[in-house]
């Protein structure tokens, strides 16, 4: 690897955190406070933006990019570099973030409770996602990892509501116990007699990756050692039971956050270490994350129909979301013939597309709690005439989350379904069933919520702002454009999935 | 060495009857004197092993100092009534120390020791009694030391010797470790106990 | 002996003339309230005498092997018995510096003694000495004495308030520590007994000829070591000698408790390395068993029962039995089974680096939460957890910094102890050690849940009180130190853990 | 010749209709709501006009085939965006931008007032523009994502008035059965992609629907890629897509609750062209049913069975909407079945007849709802006179409708009749006999409830309309219905009427006119339509030059019109002489009248047993206890354990120094004996 | 008379001292029970002093009395900690009034 220094991603990274660390020594004053935060917010979306505009996304053009790299604990004990750098798979998922990060400012305009503190830990937190996505180092990675855990902890536990602090405590346990296995992964990674690197970009890089040959721990129990972290993060049946408290209690913001880009760290972390450095294993495995992915589906389905609470419904809709994740990846478990990105370009685009679409839908679901001081679905109804762009927007949001063409949902679940049917045809189509359960609960929300009868008490009721309704623009115009026009995301992603494809076939075929 | 054994055996039922009262007997003043009998009897010991300056050293210190200020501790502490209560962890301890017990002899018996070889247990004799006294060429010769090498060697291995040589350091810090103990202690007996809390 | 003897020892003599001569100036000093910085001060002396040391020496060699300023030919009498190396240095540097934050620290604490003040901060420097002079310790006696010069200090000091509590924690710390060293010492004996030496060295060379087939090779090393690892064991409060550590540090002054679990614990951990890498090596697949399965232990006893504890020393007193499992991980890790017939133990410096490290680092962690355990508690009178509710609010650069040192100790980056806590799960994974990894890992992931409690009550419940809590500058500074040393070590580990494996080349076998 | 840019444009327009409206009309001029009717008038106007261009060009023979866009590029096919310009298209293309001209400009007057007038255009023009793009789909996936969005649509205007339960529930329900078939549709897109790799072999794209033809052919130079069961699968998931819109047994039940909608919305989609679509994409992939006997037979049962089935439920309905809404099912039954038996020309002649006189029929419903305010047909009669112009309409169309000489309906469905009972040969006679004999039931039964219909509505005294229903069901006057609240009974104003009138004229001479029985007529030649559509066919498996049509039968013509004839009669003869107005005369059927009136029971099968027992109560109560309980309870279980192990290590902490010692004591003995055993 | 004899004894000692330091209630009686392990620890090295070879017996004859100077030093620790000991003691006595290990449980669990 050659060091360089680009300095975009570094300014990407760590720009809000710098800006958290002036918001806290300097900044005065609510108004100032959410101005600055914000204006931090756009600075960042910008610079993601460029990340992702300036890809070279040209089929000669190298995979990584933007290396930001200087030897950070030298070849002593550990060596790790600090090690940025973007390919395919992340740079739409540095994009996601500071889309997100940008509507999660946005979303707490409203923020009473020590604006300060809040702004601090939305922005820590953002720099810290940032950090998953560009680290090419696994320390680092492991580093970004942990750190995302505090500001959401504290985002849950002080300005939540309901038992904040048992879900947030729940959050924090699953996500330090996942990522106690992961950091034996790469512990085991590192001490692997001829590798001795963290440098991601070698590990997965055909040449240099691990072999069985000289391993402390077979490949397999790494595979399962990193699988154990991310599908908590995933998170994916059945270790998925801290999400639902996590998001129902948490702020909208946070909730926003966790389920548009906190997730999606679990889901980036399978395609770029369980895939891409352990190849053969996820070949051997992909059996058993369709089994995980069709049951995640499923499962998560049929129990959001049960849901009450708006924030829980989709909470649970999102694990059964996520499962597609694990059920593209299974993509990979083709008997014979050649593998293509397919399955796995379906499970990046499922990560940026249910990013933006359950973004927006707690978005939606804060204005709704906001303005009617309930989640209750029973409670309400006939929401639709008093608050129009809400609804719009959440129908929209919905709309997507059901997989209907023209909205970003769609092309990712096609493409899971497309790729994963190849590999399990059975499985699959049981998978396919989750849509129709997903029309079901969708619709099935929209109409208790949104839809009937006017209520009296909702009598006062005010629809969005100017200042609420800019992130659900925002998002609705991000889903139309990437339902309407696909390959501006999976051309980016396929770019970074193909040379992981390619030893993919390799392994397949040996 | 039969005079030497019957001083053991009495020496040994001394010591353990002894000790066993230190740790049995009610009355906490009549277990102070106990381990005084205790203390003289391992004195005795360490006269049969050669040690007779650490017989010495053992009443000086033992008898002289540690008995003298356990009995004043008694009598001050006022608990001598209640006296030696047992507490209620009885029967772990007598397993526990039954079990050690059957630990340390298995070790005593069954461990291949590199005894001393009889053609060194003269001179090795003559540097441990001899300890601190500082001993003639003639009686070195007498007992067979004779080159000057040698004489010099058993000569320059006194106990002070060693004390001020090879173990200067453990008895610089030992010395600290006593003012330290003492400061200590004298500290932890003052009368106005500070007002501060943990 | 000799000039170059005297410069051996020259840092323990300063350390030591440190003591005294405060406990001199509280005497004759009119002003009490500088006697802390004076005793910060004469730290000074054996820094300074360290780091000429350090400079003095290289990689793997000793200050009596004839190297140095002041060498001489003639063999130095303190040969066998000490060995001034990197490996000590390091120690000192690293007991100096956790002395002086706890001098610091103690500053508002002290205040509260009307006499005696000169005696508290004698008896942690006397402390202090020992425990340098067990890192630099290579021979059973020093070692020994070493050893209860660091603790009977200790001991007074627990019993410094002379309340209820506090003479508690002196007594049973003292009668804990008393039974500890009788049990070593008769493991000493059998050690001496069976190798016809106490010199580590010596000890080494002797015990490769034990053949029999019972563990160690011979029943005298069998239990003989066994009772060296309770003595031991008492010291870095591990599982199942750790009984002592949470009532002591329930009851003792708090600044006593910060050093306790700090400087002594390191100092521990030093000589527990010495002895056992440079002595026993020869039986160390026995051995290495033995102190994982400590380890496993540890971690795991220290975890569970803090997780119900709701005095927040007590906590800390289970977090540090947690932790000595960790770095027990790192011990155990030091070996590896060899290859070939035999399976001789191979030496894996990974191991003990490690271990070093998180002593370091664990050092700053803790150092940084108790001082401000320190502060906080001398204001709000009390140690229950509750009462810490709302804390942000009435301190909240305080309350910032103390959650940092609570994360920190639970191991989340960027700070020392989780770069430390890698580096020890590297190295017991690369001992074939997994399962102790994961084991630890999983720890790891349980701590989260009562550190983080603390530091959800200080930050998301209701303050009892709105009285602010003031700070006076020296326990500032402690405090600025001490949490810039931690986030230091997670952020540029590299230059510490350069100096911990130059400090192993010296203990290598 | 008619240009790419001219076709692209007939779907663009409504789509940028829609925008214009979704974007600048609705949130900037809502006061000035009219603007968006026309903006949709015009824009469909314009997409007609294309549209005829386009069918006059691909009657012509030009080569219509473009070069299409990459959408999206999976492993080893693209999916593409492009146009497929055959005769089917060119015909559906005219059918839906004419018959939602019409609609539109009927919707100016139905719609007038309603304060979401901006939002029903808006949703009409999307809806419009997703059915072009169905239609021109030249891509496997880009069929299936209009035809999800025309889904969409529907959903959006079946719940135009959401506020009203009923329309929100229906909408719903419509999306989420109809999606229960598109999962079959989805399968077999799956499938395709499968086998993408042989497709690639021979240089076919599996998405591209005349690759997807050619490689279904047994006889095809390249060699048959599908064949066999695969094809007979692949084949039944398309088709069940198809079952699913086009409302076919088992998955009709959400058409006549989408009745909820605006009426011109019925008319539109749920009528004449969504509806359509099912029929649409079997002829669609024709030339890959074809192949399979078994699929074959399958569709042609399924449509036979749906005609009578639905059929038989529309004997027995009040709601006018809901007798036309069976009749719609039915008459889809008739196309499928059709289909089914190899009669590709017929069906779609027959779907675009349809789409004249239900369309028609519909608004007609929608013109007598303006006048009584309501939909029930035991509130209305005597009609006739207050609104003639909308009798007359709904009298010709109703005869289309049944059949009767020579209306449009006649010539349309006798060709499938003739067809069913010739047979082609595709399916075994025993399918063609079972069919042939529920079509024709079928025509009895569709007479009698036209007629059914016409009688209550029109004919006999006017009962009370819409205040008398209220007055005696004693509820709230559905929010949405409060335009039409007032009963005021006159003819409907010139927009709607003018519509009607030419959807009138369609509906009586479109059946000859399309298709001349005997001889060229007004330069129309001999056969057109099915000629037309047939050799369309026969260039999509491959072949060229003109392909067969059936010969008009005058004995079947005869047969069919006996049958039309009977069921008229019977239904006049029961009806119209009745003596009690209020009553009716099929209540003595007795159980079966309430076999019928319950609708089979099929929505409460579907509702209450399936949906709200079985998989809500009992699978997802399961599920839900279980992650509540069991793997929630297993967390919470490891979580309480944890706690209190560690309580319970601490009660070895007694306080007592010497309990420490003795935990140290034992300590060594432990590990003693431990490394011992070890 | 033999060595082992002699380890034998000390560990008897040892174990009796065990005993009393767990097992009694007075601190006083602990402390006592504490120098009999003590004592006995002398016993042994002094016996393992005289009986066995030292490692390094041939080059420094000195190395004989290891055993002796090992327990010089014991003894001297011994009596700093029953200095320190009985400080403690004292300490305890004024705040507790009792000298009873049994009732100083004031923190536990």
């Amino acid at each position: 690897m050659v060091d360089g220094y680009n300095g975009l991603l570094t300014a990407t990274v760590f720009l809000p955190a710098v800006g958290a660390l002036v918001l806290l020594l300097l900044v005065k004053g609510d108004r100032n406070i959410r101005g600055f935060a914000v204006l931090i917010g756009v600075v960042d979306l910008v610079l993601s933006l460029l990340v992702f505009g300036f890809f070279d996304r040209s089929a000669d053009a190298a995979r990584f990019q933007f290396i930001d790299q200087f030897t950070w604990i030298p070849d002593v004990g550990l060596n790790a570099n600090f090690l940025l750098a973007v390919d395919g798979l992340s740079a739409p998922l540095v994009a996601l973030t500071g889309l997100l990060g940008m509507c999660a400012l946005l979303a707490s305009w409203h923020v009473k409770l020590r604006v300060k503190e809040y702004f601090v830990w939305l922005l820590l937190l953002q720099t810290a996602v940032m950090g998953v996505f560009t680290s090419m180092d696994l320390l680092l990675f492991f580093l970004f990892w942990e750190l995302e855990l505090v500001p959401m902890f504290m985002l849950i536990s002080v300005w939540g509501s309901g038992r904040k602090e048992y879900s947030a405590m729940r959050f924090l346990i699953f996500t330090i116990l996942g990522s106690a296995f992961m950091l034996v992964g790469i512990v085991a990674v590192f001490v692997t007699a001829d590798v001795g690197t963290f440098n991601m970009i070698e590990l997965s890089t055909e040449a240099t990756m691990l072999t069985s040959a000289g391993l402390l721990i077979p490949l397999s129990g790494l595979f399962w050692l990193f699988f154990a972290g991310f599908a908590i993060k995933l998170p994916t049946w059945p270790v998925h039971t801290w999400l639902p408290d996590a998001h129902t209690d948490a702020p909208t913001a946070a909730s926003v956050m966790l389920a548009g880009v906190l997730l999606k760290m679990g889901g980036y972390g399978l395609l770029r270490i369980n895939v891409g450095m352990f190849p053969s294993q996820t070949d051997r495995f992909a059996w058993a994350l369709m089994a995980l992915g069709v049951i995640s589906v499923l499962y998560g389905a049929v129990i959001t129909m049960r849901q009450t609470d708006l924030k829980r419904l989709i909470a649970y809709s999102s694990i059964s979301h996520m499962g597609l994740v694990l059920v593209g990846i299974a993509s990979v478990g083709i008997s014979d013939g050649v593998l293509t990105v397919t399955g796995l370009s379906g499970a990046a685009m499922q990560l940026f597309t249910h990013g933006t679409v359950t973004g927006l839908l707690f978005l939606c679901v804060g204005l709704v709690y906001e303005k009617t001081h309930t989640r209750y679905i029973p409670d309400l109804g006939g929401l639709a005439g008093r608050m129009p762009v809400v609804a719009v927007a959440m129908l929209i949001a919905g709309l997507a989350s059901l997989g209907l063409p023209g909205l970003s949902g769609f092309v990712s679940e096609l493409l899971v379904f497309l790729g994963a049917y190849t590999a399990y045809d059975w499985p699959t189509v049981l998978a396919v069933l989750g849509i129709v359960l997903a029309a079901g609960y969708i619709l099935w929300m929209m109409e208790r919520t949104f839809f009937g009868e006017r209520r009296d008490r909702f009598a006062n009721l005010t629809d969005a702002s100017l200042v609420e309704a800019a992130p659900l623009v925002l998002m609705v115009v991000t889903i139309v454009g990437i339902g309407v026009w696909p390959s501006l995301l999976t051309d980016v992603f396929e770019s970074g999935l193909n040379p992981m494809v390619d030893v993919l076939n390799g392994v397949i075929n040996k | 060495m039969l005079f030497q054994d019957v001083v053991f055996w009495i020496l040994t039922v001394m010591a353990i009857g002894a000790a066993l009262g230190v740790v049995l007997v009610k009355d906490l003043f009549r277990a102070a004197l106990l381990l005084v009998v205790v203390f003289m009897a391992v004195s005795g010991f360490f006269v049969l092993l050669n040690a007779e300056f650490l017989a010495v050293v053992q009443v000086l210190i033992y008898v002289g100092a540690i008995a003298i200020l356990l009995i004043f501790a008694v009598m001050l502490t006022k608990d001598v009534q209640h006296g030696n209560q047992p507490n209620r962890l009885q029967i772990p301890s007598v397993v526990f120390a039954s079990l050690l017990l059957v630990s340390l002899i298995t070790v005593a018996v069954d461990t291949k020791w590199d005894f001393l070889p009889a053609e060194q247990q003269e001179r090795v004799e003559l540097v441990q009694t001899n300890a601190v006294t500082t001993l003639t060429g003639e009686a070195l010769t007498e007992s067979g030391v004779i080159s000057p090498e040698e004489q010099a060697e058993v000569q320059g291995a006194g106990l002070a010797d060693l004390l001020i040589g090879d173990y200067v350091l453990p008895f610089e810090a030992v010395s600290l470790l006593l003012l330290a103990a003492l400061i200590g202690a004298l500290v932890l007996v003052r009368p106005n106990p500070g007002t501060g809390r943990g | 002996m000799s000039v170059h003897d005297f410069y051996v020892i020259s840092p323990y003599l300063a350390m030591a003339g440190a003591g005294l001569l405060v406990i001199l100036l509280d005497l004759v000093l009119p002003k009490k309230s500088l006697l802390p910085y004076f005793a910060f001060a004469a730290l000074a002396g054996p820094f300074v005498l360290s780091l000429i040391q350090f400079y003095d020496i290289s990689e793997s060699t000793n200050l009596l092997q004839g190297s140095g300023v002041f060498s001489t030919d003639e063999p130095s009498v303190l040969l066998g018995a000490l060995s001034v190396d990197r490996f000590a240095l390091f120690f000192n540097f690293l007991i100096i510096g956790a002395t002086a934050l706890v001098v610091l620290s103690s500053t508002d604490y002290v205040k509260n003694l009307e006499r005696f003040q000169g005696e508290y901060f004698g008896l942690i420097l006397f402390s202090a000495t020992g425990m340098m002079l067990l890192a630099a310790a290579t021979e059973l006696i020093t070692i020994y004495i070493s050893l209860e010069l660091t603790t009977l200090p200790l001991a007074a000091l627990a019993a410094f308030l002379l309340n209820r509590q506090s003479t508690e924690a002196g007594m049973k710390f003292l009668i804990i520590g008393a039974i500890s060293s009788a049990l070593m010492l008769y493991g000493m004996a059998l050690v001496f007994g069976f190798t016809g030496s106490t010199q580590l060295a010596e000890i080494s060379t002797s015990i490769g000829q034990a053949t029999g087939d019972m563990p160690f090779g011979s029943y005298a090393l069998f239990i003989g070591i066994i009772l060296m690892v309770a003595g031991f064991g008492f010291k870095l409060s591990a599982a199942p000698f750790q009984m002592w550590v949470p009532d002591v540090y329930e009851g003792a002054p708090t600044p006593v408790v910060a050093f306790l679990s700090v400087a002594s614990k390191a100092a521990a951990f030093a000589v527990l390395l010495r002895v056992f890498f440079t002595g026993f090596f020869d039986v160390a697949l026995d051995w290495g068993i033995l102190i994982a399965g400590l380890a496993a232990a540890s971690m795991v006893i220290g975890n569970l029962v803090a997780i119900s504890q709701s005095n927040i020393r007590r906590l800390f007193g289970y977090s540090t039995i947690a932790h000595a499992g960790y770095i027990l991980v790192g011990v155990a890790a030091g070996v590896k089974s060899g290859e070939g017939i035999f399976r001789a133990p191979e030496f894996a410096a990974i191991g003990p680096d490690s271990v070093l490290f998180y002593l370091a680092a664990y050092a700053a962690s803790n150092l940084t939460a108790f001082i401000a355990i320190t502060a906080i508690s001398t204001k709000i009178n009390s140690d229950q957890i509750s009462d810490y509710a709302g804390l942000v609010t009435r301190a909240p650069v305080l309350s910032i910094i103390f959650a940092l040192s609570l994360l920190a100790l639970v191991g989340v980056p960027p700070t020392g102890i989780f770069i430390a806590k890698l580096y020890i799960f590297t190295a017991a994974v690369d001992s074939g050690l997994t399962w102790l990894a994961l084991l630890g890992v999983i720890n790891s992931a349980v701590s989260a849940y009562y550190y983080i409690r603390i530091i959800r009550i200080m930050f998301t419940q209701p303050a009892v009180s709105e009285e602010k809590i003031t700070v006076s500058p020296a326990p500032w500074l402690a405090l600025g130190l001490a949490g810039a040393a931690m986030v230091f070590l997670g952020i540029a580990p590299g230059f510490v853990m350069e100096a911990a494996q130059s400090a192993v080349r010296a203990l290598a076998v | 010749m008619v240009s790419q840019a001219v076709i692209w444009s007939i779907f663009l327009l409504p789509l940028a209709s829609f925008v214009l409206i979704a974007l600048v009309v609705r949130p900037l001029l809502n006061r000035y709501s009219m603007i968006s009717g026309f903006i949709t008038i015009g824009a469909l106007g314009t997409a007609l006009g294309f549209s005829i261009w386009t069918l006059r060009s691909v009657a012509l023979h030009h080569d219509l085939t473009f070069e299409p866009v990459k959408w999206l590029s999976v492993g080893n096919a693209t999916i593409d965006m492009g146009l497929l310009v055959d005769p089917l298209t060119a015909v559906m293309l005219v059918v839906v931008t004419g018959v939602s001209l019409l609609v539109q400009i009927y919707s100016l007057g139905y719609m007038q007032g309603d304060p979401s007038f901006s939002r029903y255009y808006a949703y009409m023009s999307l809806f419009t523009a997703s059915m072009l793009g169905l239609v021109l789909a030249s891509n496997i996936v880009q069929l299936y994502v209009f035809w999800e969005l025309v889904g969409v649509s529907s959903y959006l205007l079946i719940g135009f008035w959401h506020e009203r339960p009923a329309a929100a529930a229906a909408a719903k329900k419509a999306f989420i059965i109809t999606r229960i078939g598109d999962v079959g549709f989805l399968i077999a897109i799956l499938y395709l992609f499968g086998r993408a790799d042989d497709f690639a072999a021979i240089g076919l794209n599996a998405f591209h629907i005349p690759d997807i033809w050619q490689a279904a052919q047994p006889q095809a130079a390249l060699g048959a890629v599908l064949g066999g069961a695969a094809l007979t699968w692949l084949a039944l998931g398309i088709f069940a897509g198809a079952m699913g819109k086009s409302g076919q047994f088992p998955l009709h039940a959400w058409l006549p609750d989408a009745m909820e909608g605006p009426t011109p919305v019925s008319a539109l989609i749920h009528a004449a062209t969504m509806v359509a679509a099912g029929v649409f994409l079997v002829a669609r992939f024709f030339p890959v049913f074809e192949h399979s006997a078994d699929a074959m037979t399958v569709v042609a049962l399924v449509g036979a069975f749906t005609a009578i089935f639905a059929a038989s439920m529309g004997l027995v309905m009040n709601d006018i909407k809901r007798v036309m809404a069976y009749s719609t099912v039915s008459q889809l039954g008739y196309m499928i079945a059709a289909l089914g038996l190899g009669l590709y020309a017929p069906a779609i002649f027959h779907l675009v007849t349809h789409a004249a006189f239900k369309a028609l029929l519909f608004l007609g419903a929608g013109s007598v709802n303006h006048a009584t305010g309501t939909f029930d047909m035991r509130y209305m009669g005597g009609l006739r006179r207050h609104m003639p112009i909308t009798y007359i309409l709904v009298v010709v169309a109703g005869l289309a409708l049944v059949g009767i000489v020579p209306l449009a309906g006649f010539w349309s469905k006798d060709e499938i009749l003739l067809g069913a009972w010739n047979g082609t040969g595709l399916v075994d006679t025993w399918v063609n006999r079972v069919t042939f004999s529920a079509l024709l039931a079928g025509v009895i039964v569709t007479a009698f409830y036209t007629v059914r219909m016409i009688i209550l509505t029109f004919h006999g005294d006017f009962r009370g309309g819409i205040e008398k229903e209220l007055e005696e069901k004693a509820q709230a006057a559905p929010a949405g219905a409060a335009g039409h609240g007032g009963v005021h009974l006159h003819e409907s104003p010139f927009v709607m009427v003018l519509p009607m009138a030419l959807l009138g004229i369609a509906a009586v001479t479109l059946g000859y006119l399309a298709n001349p029985q005997w001889d060229e007529q007004l330069g129309i030649p001999k056969h057109w339509i099915t000629g037309f559509l047939a050799d369309g066919l026969g260039a999509a498996r491959g072949l060229g030059g003109h392909s067969e049509t059936l010969d008009f039968s005058f004995g079947m013509a005869v047969v069919s019109t006996v049958a039309a004839l009977s069921g008229i009669g019977l239904a006049i003869g029961i009806y119209l002489k009745r003596r009690d107005q209020r009553a009716e005369p099929l209540e003595k059927l007795g159980s079966v009248y309430t076999l019928l009136s319950n609708k089979y029971y099929i929505d409460t099968l579907y509702e209450d047993v399936a949906v709200r027992k079985w998989f809500f109560r009992v699978i997802a109560g399961t599920l839900d206890w279980i992650d509540r309980n069991l793997v929630d309870g297993t967390v919470d279980l490891i979580g309480w354990f944890f706690r209190n192990i560690g309580t319970a290590i601490g009660r070895f902490q007694t306080g007592q120094v010497q309990a420490y010692a003795t935990g140290i004591a034992f300590g060594v003995l432990a590990i003693i004996l431990a490394l011992l055993l070890a | 008379m033999s060595f082992e004899a002699f380890l034998i004894v000390s560990a008897v000692l040892f174990c009796i001292g065990l005993y009393g330091a767990l097992a009694r209630r007075n601190v006083l009686a602990v402390l006592m029970s504490i120098e009999l392990m003590f004592n006995a620890v002398n016993v042994s090295l002094v016996a393992m002093s005289k009986y066995l070879t030292p490692a390094a017996l041939q080059d420094d004859i000195s190395t004989v009395l290891t055993g002796q100077v090992f327990a010089v030093f014991i003894i001297t620790v011994a009596a700093a900690e029953i200095a320190l000991g009985l400080g403690i003691v004292f300490a305890m006595y004024r705040t507790n009034e009792s000298v009873d290990l049994t009732e100083a449980t004031l923190m536990r669990h």
